[in-house]
Parts: C-alpha cells; sequence; structure tokens
C-alpha cells in the first residue's frame, strides 16, 4: 500500500513538471483528461466490476455538477466543500438509483439509464434555482496569487482536476483490490454462488452504485469547473455515450486503463481535425469525422477485444504460462 | 414413521411443504442431521432433492414447515445469511467464479469473516484483513489439497479441480453443516474415492448433508439416509436399512425409476 | 373538454409513431436478446434515403416505400455483418454484457456519423403527405390534423399486417417459435438464423416508417430520431420487452401521458416524463403490463 | 500477480508515453498572437447544426465572402484574413470548448460576430475572454447585458439589445394595438427574460405568456403554445425567440387556423429560412416586425447592392437573406476596425480604436453606434415592418421611421440619424 501510495505522490509530481512546460491548451486539456479519467473510473467500477451496464453515468455527473454549483453559489462555502458535497449528495442520488437498479438487470438497467440520461438534465429547465438552459456558473476562483502572475486560471484547473483524480483513483484502486471489488467481481460471475457465499448481493450492487455515482459526481463538478458552469448542454446524452465508449476503449475492468481511456477520448476530437484539415476542411468532415473515428474505433474494440486491450495482453501472457 | 430427534440435532426441518404454481414438489418433509454426522439425501431425479436444499437455502421459499438449529427454531434463512447460520453449500453446478483465481474465489467464501469496513479500504488500510482472509483460504485450499491451484484463473481448471475448490470455498467460512449437491457427479473412480476420504474427513469437524447418485459413495460415507419420491421422504435410517426398504426398492425399479 | 380531446388524439398520434419503435426493438430484442440501440441509426439512415425520393419525386408515398426497402436491408445487413461477427467473438468475459449493447450504441454513432457527412446537420423537411390543418369541429378548429388521422391510419394499417404475418403464415410460426425456443425450432427443422436475419429486417422496415412519419410532422437531422429511440424503448418495457401487443400499447399509454404532460404541466418535464413512467412501471408491475408471472431477472 | 503488474507497466508506460507525445507538440508563443507578415486569424463560434442553426448557419460563410473579396482586392495592410468558424450547435459548453481552441490552439487575433447569448456568457466568464484581453467583436446577440462595459471591456455589441426592441415594440403596441388581447412567446433564457424585462418596465400587460425552453421547439411543443394563446385569445401575438422556434409557431398556428396579428422579433422572422423550414410564406403576409436593416431584396440600397454583389461572386449559391447581410455587414465592419488598428495590430490597439472610431464605421444599419471609451453597445434602434405576401420587408406606414432609445429607462425617440455612406466598392480605405 504504501508503495502504491508513493507511485500515486510521483505521477503527481511528474504532472506538475509536465504542466509547467507545456503551453495553455495542453494544460486545459490535461484537466480535461484528469476530468474523463475520474469519470471513466466510476464506470469501470460499476460496469467492469459489479456487472451493471448503466448508460447514465452523464445524469449522475449532472448531479454532481449542480450539487458543486449551488453549493457554492448559495452558501457560499470554500471550492473544497463543494467538491465534497458533489461527492456526497451524488453518492445519495446513487444510492437511490442503485435501489431501483438491483432489480433490474442487462437491457432493462441500460434503458432506464438511457432515459435517465436523457431526462434528468431537462430538469433544470423547470426549476429557476437551477438556471435553465444558460445554466449556474461554477467559479472556483482565481489561482492564489503567491503562485505569481503566469500561473494561469488552466493551470490552476489543471491542478485541481489532477489532484482529484489521483485521490480519486488512488481511493478507488483500493477498493477494487479490497474484499469489495473481489465481492462485486463474484456477483458480476455468478450472482447466485457469490450468494451462497454470504455475500449480499443487492447490498452489494447498491453499495457498487453509490461508490460510482459518487465518483461521476466528483468528475461532474470538475467538469463545471473546467467550463466554469453547469448546464444540461453539458452533460447531454452525447457525453454518456462518450463515457461509455471510453471505458470500452480503456478494457471495462482495468482501472490503470482509464487514464488511456481519458486520453482516447480528448485525443480523438485532435486527430480528427487533423485529419479533415488535411482532407480539405469540408465543414461536415469537421463535424462528423471525430464521431465516426469514435464509432469505428468502439466497434473494432468490442468485437476483437471486448474486455479491452489490457485484457488481450493477460490472455496472452496467460496462454504462455 | 419419523425417526426419534433428539434435541440437539445439528439441523432438523418438519412438514416442509413446498409448490410451484399448484403442483406439489415437497410434500410434509422431515429431515434430520446430528453433529458430525454425514446424511445422505437420495432419490430418483426430479424427486425434490435439489428443492430441499434450495429451501434450506432461501432460494425456494416453503409454504409451511419448521427449521431448527441446534434445538433452536428458526425461519428459513435468507441465502445470503446461511453463511452467518454456519452452514455453507455448494452448487451442482460447481458455480466457480470464472474470471477470479482460484484463491479468491475462496476469498468471496471467506467475505463475512473481514471486520474492516469500506472506508479503510478505501484508505488502503484494510492490508491485515486481507491477509488473514488469504490465510485462510489458503489453508482451505490445503485441505482439499488445492493448494497448488490457488494462482490458476478458475476458468482454467480441470472438473474434478473446480470440485475442489467449489468445496474449499463451501469450507471457508467454517460452516457447522455442510451442504454438498452431488459432489461426486462427473467425477471419475479415483478422484470419486478422494471425494469419499475428503468427506469421512470433513465430518470429524461438521455434519455433512449431501445429495448424490453414485451409490458406492453415498453406502460409504453416509450413516444416514433419507430416500425421497415425488417430494416425499418414503424411507429414512442407515444404509441397510433402507437398502431393504420396500418402497425404496419401487422408487427406484418400479414407476419412480427413470 | 376540447383540450382534453385534442390532448388525446394528437398522443394517439404521436403514440402510434412510438408504438412502431417500439415493435422494431421488440422484433430484435426476441430474436436476438440484444436492445438494438442501432435502431435509431438505422431508421435515420432510411428516413434520409426515403427524404431524398420523396423530394425528388415529390411523391411521399413512393419515399416511404424506399424507406421501408432500405430499413428492411439495412437491417438484415446489420444482422447479418455485424451480429453474427459479434456473437462469434464477444461472448465471455466482463465485457460479455455490455459488448452488445455497447455495439449497437457505436454502431448507432458510425451511421450517424454517415449520415452527417453525406447530409450534413441541416434540418431537412419532408412535404406532409396530408394536410397539416387542423380538423374544424363546429366553431373551433383544434391542432389535431388529417396528417395526425393519417399517422395512426397508417401505423394502424401495419400493425395489422404485421399481426397477421405473425399468426397466419408459416414465416410468422417460424419467427415465433425461434423467438421463444430457438433449440427446439432448430429440431424442428426451422433455419433459426435466416429466421433472426428475417426478424432484422422486418424491424428495419418497420424502423423505416416511425422516422418517415416522425419526419412528415417534424425536422429530419442526424440525432431527430434518438427521443424516438428513448421512447420507442421505454414502451416496449412498457410492454414487458416480450411482448410487440404489450410494445404496441405501452406506446399508446407513454405517447398519451407524454402529450398530457406537455400540454397540462409543462414542455421541460416531457423528458423527464418519460423515465418516471418508465420508473413507476418498472416498480408497480416490474414484469410490463402484459406479463404472466415471469421474473424480470435476465 | 507478478504478471499483472507487468501489464500495469506497459499501461503505465504507454500511457506517460502518449501524454507526453500529446504534450510535445506544442507550440513556442510569438509576438501578437493571430497576426503575422502575411496574414489576420479571426474566429468565431456559432450553430452549424442543430435546432437553432438555420439561418445562423449562413453568418460565418457571408462574412468569409466577404473577407475574401476583401483579400482579392489587398487585404488589410497586404494581410489576408482568414475567418475560422467553429460549430457550436448553440450549446453553451461547446461554445467554450471551442473558444477555447480558438483562442489556445488555433491562436486567433480577434472574436468576431460569436452567436448566442446564453452561449457567449459562458464562454466569457470561462475563456476569460476579458483577462486574456482578447477583443471581442460585433457580438451576435441583443442581451443588455452585454452592454456593461466593466464586466465585458473587449466585448462589443453590433445589434440593438432584446431590451431596446422590446420597448420599441411595446411603443408600437401602445401606438396601433391599444384594447387588443396581447400574447407573447419568449425564449426562456437570458434572450427572451431580458425583453420580458423591457417590457414590463414599459408597462405593457400580455394576457398570454408561453415560454419555451431553447432546443425544445419542434411542431409538437408549438401545439401546446398555439393551444395557449388561442384558449387566451390572443389577437395580437409577440415572438421573442429564434427562427427555429418561429417556424412551427406560424406552421401550427395556420394549420389551426389562428391567425392573430403576429409581431416579430428581429432574430427569429427572416422569410427565407422560414420557407426553408416548410412555412408558406402566405402566412407571414402582414406579419409585423422590428427591423434594424434594410430589406435584403432593396437594392435601391448601395450596401444592399453591393453586398449582394460580393454574395454572388463569392458565396455562391447562398440565397441573399438577412442573415447573410448581417454576415457582410459585420465582415464590413471588421475590416474597418482592423484598418483602424493600424499596420502594426495588437489587441490593445483594436481595443482602442472600437472606442475611438467605433461609432463613425459605415454599417448598414439605419441607426447610429453607440462605441466610446465608456460604452460598447453597437446599434441603438430600430424601425418597424410589415411583410407581404412574397415574405419582402416593407416599412411600417410606407416610409422607415427610425426609433433609438437605450437598453434602461431612457424614452423612445424618433430619430432622423442619416447613416454614413458606404466606402467604395464596399473596401474600406484608412481611416
Amino acid at each position: 500500500m504504501r508503495k502504491k501510495l508513493a507511485l500515486f505522490i510521483l505521477l503527481g509530481w511528474i504532472l506538475l513538471l509536465i504542466g509547467d512546460r507545456v503551453d495553455e491548451l495542453r494544460v486545459y486539456q490535461g484537466a480535461q483528461i484528469a476530468m474523463y479519467a475520474i469519470a471513466l473510473s466510476s464506470i469501470v467500477l460499476l460496469t467492469g466490476y459489479s456487472g451493471q451496464v448503466s448508460l447514465g453515468n452523464g445524469a449522475m455527473m449532472a448531479v454532481g455538477g449542480y450539487a458543486a454549483a449551488l453549493t457554492l453559489n448559495n452558501l457560499g462555502s470554500p471550492v473544497w466543500f463543494a467538491f465534497v458535497m458533489a461527492v456526497f449528495v451524488s453518492a445519495l442520488f446513487g444510492a437511490f438509483l442503485g435501489a431501483a437498479a438491483a432489480r433490474l438487470s442487462g437491457p432493462y438497467l441500460a434503458g432506464t439509464t438511457l432515459a435517465l440520461a436523457v431526462g434528468l438534465p431537462e430538469i433544470a429547465n423547470q426549476f429557476d434555482f437551477l438556471g435553465g438552459v444558460p445554466g449556474l456558473l461554477f467559479d472556483v476562483g482565481f489561482p492564489p496569487e503567491r503562485l505569481g502572475e503566469e500561473f494561469t486560471q488552466y493551470k490552476w484547473f489543471f491542478w485541481i482536476a489532477t489532484f482529484l483524480a489521483l485521490l480519486s483513483l488512488f481511493i478507488t484502486s483500493n477498493i477494487l483490490q479490497s474484499r469489495y471489488g473481489r465481492t462485486w467481481r463474484a456477483i458480476r460471475s455468478n450472482s447466485l454462488a457469490a450468494e451462497l457465499s454470504g455475500v449480499h448481493a443487492g447490498r452489494m450492487k447498491i453499495l457498487a452504485f453509490t461508490i460510482s455515482s459518487a465518483i461521476a459526481g466528483l468528475a461532474g463538478a470538475v467538469l463545471a469547473m473546467t467550463i466554469s458552469l453547469v448546464a444540461p448542454g453539458a452533460y447531454t446524452l452525447a457525453l454518456s455515450f462518450a463515457l461509455v465508449t471510453g471505458a470500452v476503449l480503456a478494457g471495462v475492468s482495468s482501472l490503470p486503463g482509464v487514464v488511456f481511456g481519458a486520453l482516447i477520448l480528448v485525443a480523438i476530437p485532435e486527430v480528427a481535425d487533423v485529419l479533415a484539415t488535411r482532407w480539405g476542411g469540408d465543414e461536415n468532415l469537421n463535424n462528423y469525422l471525430p464521431g465516426l473515428i469514435v464509432s469505428v474505433l468502439l466497434i473494432l474494440s468490442v468485437i476483437f477485444t471486448p474486455n479491452g486491450p489490457g485484457e488481450k495482453l493477460k490472455s496472452r501472457h496467460h496462454k504462455k504460462a | 414413521m419419523h425417526l426419534m430427534s433428539t434435541n440437539n440435532a445439528a439441523l432438523r426441518v418438519e412438514g416442509v411443504n413446498v409448490s410451484f404454481g399448484g403442483l406439489r414438489a415437497l410434500n410434509d418433509v422431515y429431515l434430520e442431521i446430528g453433529k458430525n454426522e454425514v446424511v445422505g439425501l437420495i432419490g430418483p431425479n426430479g424427486a425434490g432433492k435439489t428443492t430441499l436444499f434450495n429451501a434450506f437455502c432461501g432460494l425456494v421459499k416453503p409454504d409451511s414447515g419448521k427449521l431448527f438449529l441446534d434445538g433452536k427454531e428458526q425461519d428459513f434463512p435468507r441465502t445470503s445469511n446461511l453463511v452467518d447460520l454456519g452452514i455453507s453449500r455448494t452448487l451442482q453446478g460447481v458455480g466457480l467464479f470464472g474470471d477470479l483465481t482460484v484463491l479468491e474465489n475462496v476469498m468471496v467464501g471467506a467475505h463475512h469473516l473481514a471486520s474492516s469496513g469500506l472506508l479503510s479500504a478505501a484508505l488502503g488500510r484494510s492490508g491485515k484483513d486481507e491477509k488473514e482472509m488469504r490465510t485462510k483460504s489458503f489453508s482451505a485450499l490445503e485441505r482439499v489439497y488445492a493448494g497448488g491451484l490457488a494462482n490458476r484463473r478458475a476458468d482454467t481448471l480441470s472438473y474434478p479441480d473446480t470440485k475442489r475448490v467449489a468445496i474449499a470455498r463451501a469450507l471457508v467460512s467454517e460452516p457447522k453443516i455442510l451442504m454438498l449437491d452431488e459432489p461426486a457427479g462427473g467425477l471419475g473412480l479415483q478422484d470419486i474415492e478422494w471425494m469419499n476420504l475428503l468427506i469421512r474427513n470433513l465430518s470429524a469437524s461438521m455434519s455433512v448433508l449431501l445429495i448424490e447418485h453414485h451409490m458406492d459413495v453415498v453406502m460409504s460415507v453416509c450413516s444416514k439416509l433419507y430416500v425421497l419420491n415425488f417430494g416425499e421422504v418414503i424411507a429414512s435410517g442407515n444404509a441397510e436399512t433402507v437398502r431393504r426398504d420396500p418402497a425404496v426398492m419401487a422408487a427406484y425399479l418400479g414407476t419412480g425409476a427413470k | 373538454m376540447q383540450k382534453l380531446l385534442e390532448t388525446f388524439l394528437i398522443g394517439l398520434s404521436t403514440g402510434s409513431i412510438y408504438a412502431l419503435m417500439s415493435i422494431a426493438l421488440v422484433l430484435v430484442w426476441r430474436s436476438t436478446r440484444v436492445v438494438n440501440f442501432a435502431q435509431a441509426g438505422q431508421a435515420m439512415l432510411s428516413t434520409y434515403i426515403g427524404f431524398e425520393i420523396a423530394t425528388r419525386t415529390e411523391i411521399f408515398w413512393l419515399g416511404l416505400l424506399c424507406a421501408i426497402a432500405a430499413g428492411a436491408l439495412l437491417g438484415a445487413g446489420v444482422d447479418y455483418f455485424f451480429m453474427r461477427v459479434l456473437f462469434k467473438h464477444a461472448v465471455s468475459g466482463p465485457a460479455a454484457v455490455v459488448a452488445p449493447v455497447i455495439a449497437t450504441l457505436g454502431l448507432l454513432g458510425l451511421v450517424r456519423s454517415i449520415v452527417g457527412l453525406i447530409w450534413g446537420g441541416e434540418f431537412k423537411s419532408i412535404k406532409a403527405p396530408a394536410s397539416t390543418d387542423g380538423f374544424t369541429i363546429g366553431e373551433t378548429t383544434i391542432p389535431f390534423s388529417p396528417l395526425n388521422l393519417l399517422i395512426i391510419v397508417t401505423v394502424f394499417i401495419i400493425l395489422i399486417a404485421l399481426a397477421i404475418i405473425f399468426q397466419r403464415t408459416n414465416l410468422g410460426l417460424s419467427l415465433r417459435a425461434s423467438a421463444y425456443a430457438p433449440e427446439i425450432a432448430q429440431l424442428a427443422g426451422i433455419r433459426t438464423a435466416r429466421t433472426r436475419t428475417i426478424g432484422w429486417a422486418i424491424a428495419g422496415g418497420v424502423g423505416g416508417v416511425a422516422g418517415m412519419l416522425n419526419t412528415a410532422s417534424n425536422f429530419l437531422s442526424p440525432y431527430s430520431l434518438d427521443l424516438l429511440l428513448v421512447f420507442g424503448f421505454i414502451a416496449a418495457v412498457i410492454g414487458g420487452l416480450e411482448s410487440m401487443v404489450g410494445s404496441v400499447v405501452g406506446a399508446l399509454i407513454l405517447g398519451i401521458a407524454l402529450t398530457f404532460i406537455l400540454n397540462y404541466v409543462g414542455t421541460s418535464l416531457v423528458f423527464i416524463g418519460g423515465f418516471v413512467v418508465l420508473i413507476v412501471v418498472l416498480l408497480v408491475k416490474p414484469d410490463g403490463i402484459m406479463a404472466k408471472g415471469r421474473a424480470r431477472r435476465a | 500477480m507478478i504478471r499483472k503488474t507487468r501489464v500495469k507497466g506497459t499501461w503505465l508506460a504507454a500511457t506517460v508515453l502518449a501524454v507526453g507525445s500529446l504534450f510535445a507538440t506544442a507550440l513556442p508563443a510569438h509576438a501578437e498572437t493571430g497576426v503575422s507578415s502575411s496574414e489576420i486569424k479571426l474566429g468565431i463560434t456559432l450553430p452549424l447544426t442543430g435546432a437553432a442553426s438555420p439561418g445562423y448557419n449562413k453568418v460565418g460563410n457571408a462574412m468569409n465572402a466577404y473577407f475574401k473579396y476583401v483579400n482579392d482586392n489587398g487585404g488589410v495592410y497586404g494581410r489576408k484574413i482568414t475567418l475560422i468558424q467553429k460549430n457550436d450547435e448553440y450549446s453553451p459548453q461547446l461554445s467554450i470548448a471551442k473558444t477555447n481552441e480558438l483562442i489556445l490552439k488555433d491562436k486567433v487575433f480577434a472574436l468576431v460576430g460569436p452567436l448566442g447569448t446564453a452561449n457567449y456568457t459562458s464562454v466569457h466568464k470561462s475563456v476569460g475572454i476579458a483577462k486574456r484581453g482578447v477583443p471581442s467583436l460585433f457580438l451576435n446577440t441583443g442581451f443588455s447585458g452585454f452592454g456593461n462595459k466593466k464586466t465585458y471591456p473587449t466585448s462589443f455589441m453590433i445589434l440593438p439589445s432584446y431590451a431596446m426592441e422590446a420597448k420599441i415594440i411595446a411603443q408600437f403596441l401602445k401606438e396601433n394595438h391599444a384594447g387588443k388581447k396581447l400574447g407573447i412567446v419568449y425564449q426562456n433564457d437570458e434572450f427572451g427574460i431580458d425583453g420580458m424585462g423591457a417590457f414590463k418596465a414599459a408597462g405593457t400587460k400580455f394576457d398570454v405568456s408561453v415560454a419555451y425552453t431553447s432546443g425544445s421547439q419542434s411542431a409538437a411543443t408549438a401545439q401546446t403554445w398555439v393551444s395557449q394563446l388561442a384558449a387566451g385569445g390572443a389577437q395580437v401575438v409577440v415572438f421573442f425567440g429564434v427562427t427555429s422556434a418561429t417556424a412551427p409557431l406560424l406552421a401550427v398556428a395556420a394549420a389551426a387556423k389562428y391567425a392573430p396579428q403576429w409581431i416579430l422579433g428581429s432574430v427569429g422572422a427572416d422569410p427565407l429560412t422560414l420557407r426553408a423550414l416548410g412555412v408558406p410564406l402566405a402566412v407571414l403576409n402582414g406579419a409585423q416586425t422590428a427591423a434594424g436593416n434594410p430589406s435584403p431584396n432593396d437594392t435601391s440600397d448601395e450596401y444592399i447592392k453591393q453586398f449582394q454583389e460580393i454574395n454572388t461572386k463569392y458565396n455562391t449559391g447562398t440565397a441573399f437573406d438577412d442573415y447573410v447581410l448581417q454576415g457582410m455587414n459585420i465582415g464590413l465592419m471588421t475590416v474597418q476596425a482592423l484598418r483602424a488598428a493600424g499596420s502594426n495590430p495588437t489587441r490593445k490597439k483594436l481595443i482602442s480604436v472600437m472606442e475611438d472610431k467605433g461609432s463613425t464605421f459605415a454599417s448598414v444599419a439605419y441607426s447610429p453606434l453607440g462605441y466610446s471609451k465608456t460604452s460598447n453597445v453597437g446599434h441603438t434602434g430600430y424601425y418597424m415592418a410589415v411583410m407581404d405576401a412574397n415574405g419582402d420587408r416593407k416599412p411600417f406606414g410606407g416610409k422607415v421611421t427610425l426609433y433609438t432609445t437605450n437598453s434602461g429607462t431612457g424614452p423612445v425617440v424618433v430619430s432622423t440619424f442619416k447613416r454614413p455612406a458606404m466606402p467604395a466598392k464596399g473596401l474600406p480605405s484608412n481611416s
């Protein structure tokens, strides 16, 4: 455990160094990668470990984002408390959702969460205190002055996002490696046998939903921070789909993979942009090439390495052994 | 012809009735297992043996019936509470967790032994607990002579090996009553021999209830047999008594036979 | 009273379009055990093709026929070239549960991107095959129009046609048999794989109709059928996911319920309204309104 | 266990490598962002696709057409103008992402004509437009809040504010539709609320008011608007929303034979776009609307004539409508600002010339421009117009009566302002 902690601290330090040496766009993208990494880990925990398919993690993120913004704006609390509330409120939300979800399986759960992803952000349009379409501001403020004049807002976002990502990945990885992670995998594999081994499958599934939602809520607050607002438009169905895609590309059950998945999610639009420009910069090409690349990657990986590229590697090792 | 019931029997049920949509699967079934006793449950296919197991395990809800553990009356347990009551059960289809290692499989069985909660797990403070579970699980594997399999993925095991691991997983919770669903089913002669030995050894520290079709196994390890047919206990007693029972003969050779 | 009536009628018309989408989903689910999220994509591509034909020839019904044909071909193609490959590869491991869902999502994205590349993202509209002027009852004109009526009638005809196929033909028998007991059907000499592909084709054609009718009263864009998919799915779940009759009833209930929410509560609650209806049904009648006591555990 | 660690190691290495390579492509910064010896890079975010896109998606291309025309005629001090358009689908979140790209990646010199109220509010805050000192010229939105020079020191409006428009329409209602039952349909965000506030201040009372959520507009929702309006017996209906909402509103109302006097806000009233969305032009006949620019069909206007020529040559195949006109005009004003900033333009210089000389720029709209050291307000007035059966816009009462006002409590007055003449051939010379 000590070793792992040291590894995470080292990783954080390296990221800080990188953050100092690249331009602002990359720093901003770094913050986005961190945000996606958190969001993807919530799917890894829920789907990859406890075997519950959710297409609605975008909605859970929305809960976290709104909780954070409302806390910060209405209570005038310190920023860190807004993040804590994001985690707490979305965990609560996840517990409720999980209680309903524990009774559902497979397609029912997928569809229910899909409906949630479509419906939930729209609630913001109904209630004035949620700010409607323009949303609510979520302003974590400027970096402390002692960090210097050169220290930009985006670098500040990057620091916060990276710190939260490392923290949440550390905690998530601990949980997944503990008996909880093992139990979830057991339930996913054979829930009857797990129950006979004394596992409360229903309770454990709800717990998975709760934790996953808490993590997603944190990601939602980080997303809100990077764009300084929460709005229905920030938590769309497209976001939920992107997360599922990222999780599959990362290998649904691989926690280290989430960083890779997050990187891909941020990199694909970049790559598409370069390609689109090279192929003539047609407007439609610009708009739809990223989607095309993502879909093709998704389909290929589901067909050829459904459990992620990591899994393929692993099984190859096993065959050798 | 109820047997004399001893008050301190490890497990006793009376008057268990189960029906599925009007179809009676178990009818007024009774059964008793003494401490450190090996009891066999036999009968033709479809007689209701597994249904009875399921009723013990909360997978099927009996319409009526009484359950006594150590002489104390209990509600029929929920599946996930079985282990807490000191009952472990293996499944007919083995039911290992395919993509977990053998050791992890057994550790799931030790789940309820852990004392540390989510918070300490999250902070990486459950190491001691884990170590303890690992040690216990390993010794459970050793008990079924499967220590060498510990790091294999469960879905790479041979069939006889999966049976051992399944039993190890059931053992790790240190049950007072072990319920085995066809432990010898699908095994070769050598493995059956080994299974007999194992069951006898186990009975030194717990009561064992088993469903089995292999008469060799049943006759050599069970001190008492119950015979089910069409959901009713048609005979019970030691192997010899049961073997001579005309009702049993009829059930196996006559109309009830498959 | 008048508002009540018009809300009901428009709900009926909306619901009947949901019914088509939900039937398409149920057909695929029964034959393949996959909730086909790509159904929206297939319907969209078919509708774009129908749109091209309808715009060029100025004959809506020709466009509709082409959309049906395109949808059927597409459906069969997806099953034959995509799902078969998928099931050959993705069978075990932690992703086995999610693989089909995600594959169809990927397919949805793929079709969407292709449509976007070809037609762009602009809103298209088809000249409606019937007047959108509302009917006049006595003094007042209600928003319920001949087009709405035509939609209801068209869907009704298609439902009857499907009912005849399923109840009265050998093909229908094979379809039903393969859905309920594939092994036995196979033993009985039914070519289950081919039957399944036919099921996909029918679903595709029905989806094409849904897309065309939806577009007749609305715009068409690469995203315009997403909601139809979500509502179609909810309708299917209300019906129990297995039953075609159930899904139609579910769709009509949903269509009417949502129109009432729209007219009496507020526009932004429509989306969450669908979710609430779904949750209520799942809690009260977890196996759908047509269930006969089967447990909803996969 | 060992095996597992090795796999993890591979992952980690791959990730670090990938992160590294992504970051390694970073570019060094140069002197004035977006300006090289041969090029000035400008950027715009606007909805090219999606629910709100009809009409607006033409603005960028129209600007581009005008810039190409200028480039072919020597550019600005020898520099070509490049306009980078980014599609934000009218979603604030995407606007932020795309504006970030424009500023951080494409490194544009300035933003021109960014579109959408909610979008720009979020963008300004999130991207830190003011803090970065990025000039943001000719916002394509009339939200009066953007007129706050303190909050938006580097942003400049061009459209009269929605508040001004509402005040002018309120005056018009008082003068021409007194005593009738009034209804209003408005977009429920800053856009519509801005207008509603001004109506309230002007004392206009609506008997029926219908708010719709941006993005929710469709034939189905329009049916509910119409039932509410008809049920309330509204005889005059003001519409304050986007074109993609005007279209279903008019179509559904016509279908239901509900025909009040329509008064369409300037934003959602372009006849060509409405026709493209399936509204029969006849429905528009007699609709009244607030307008700032002459009708795009009025070739007797020197601006319109010149812009139409440019459109034919550089924007081939695109019908010349209000949006194209608006885009061209922004192009024209942008070039004037760039020229005024001199041969070595900097962001600071651009902002200061906007403040000093902006109010004298030539623009197609009839009303005066309000730029100064203390104001970033653009045009300040509207005239009322009526649509004919061809969707053409004719001044109400036969001739243009220009009303001017401000976004606050100022009165609505009839103005005699005479707009500057168009630069020769539409090419600004030194100013």
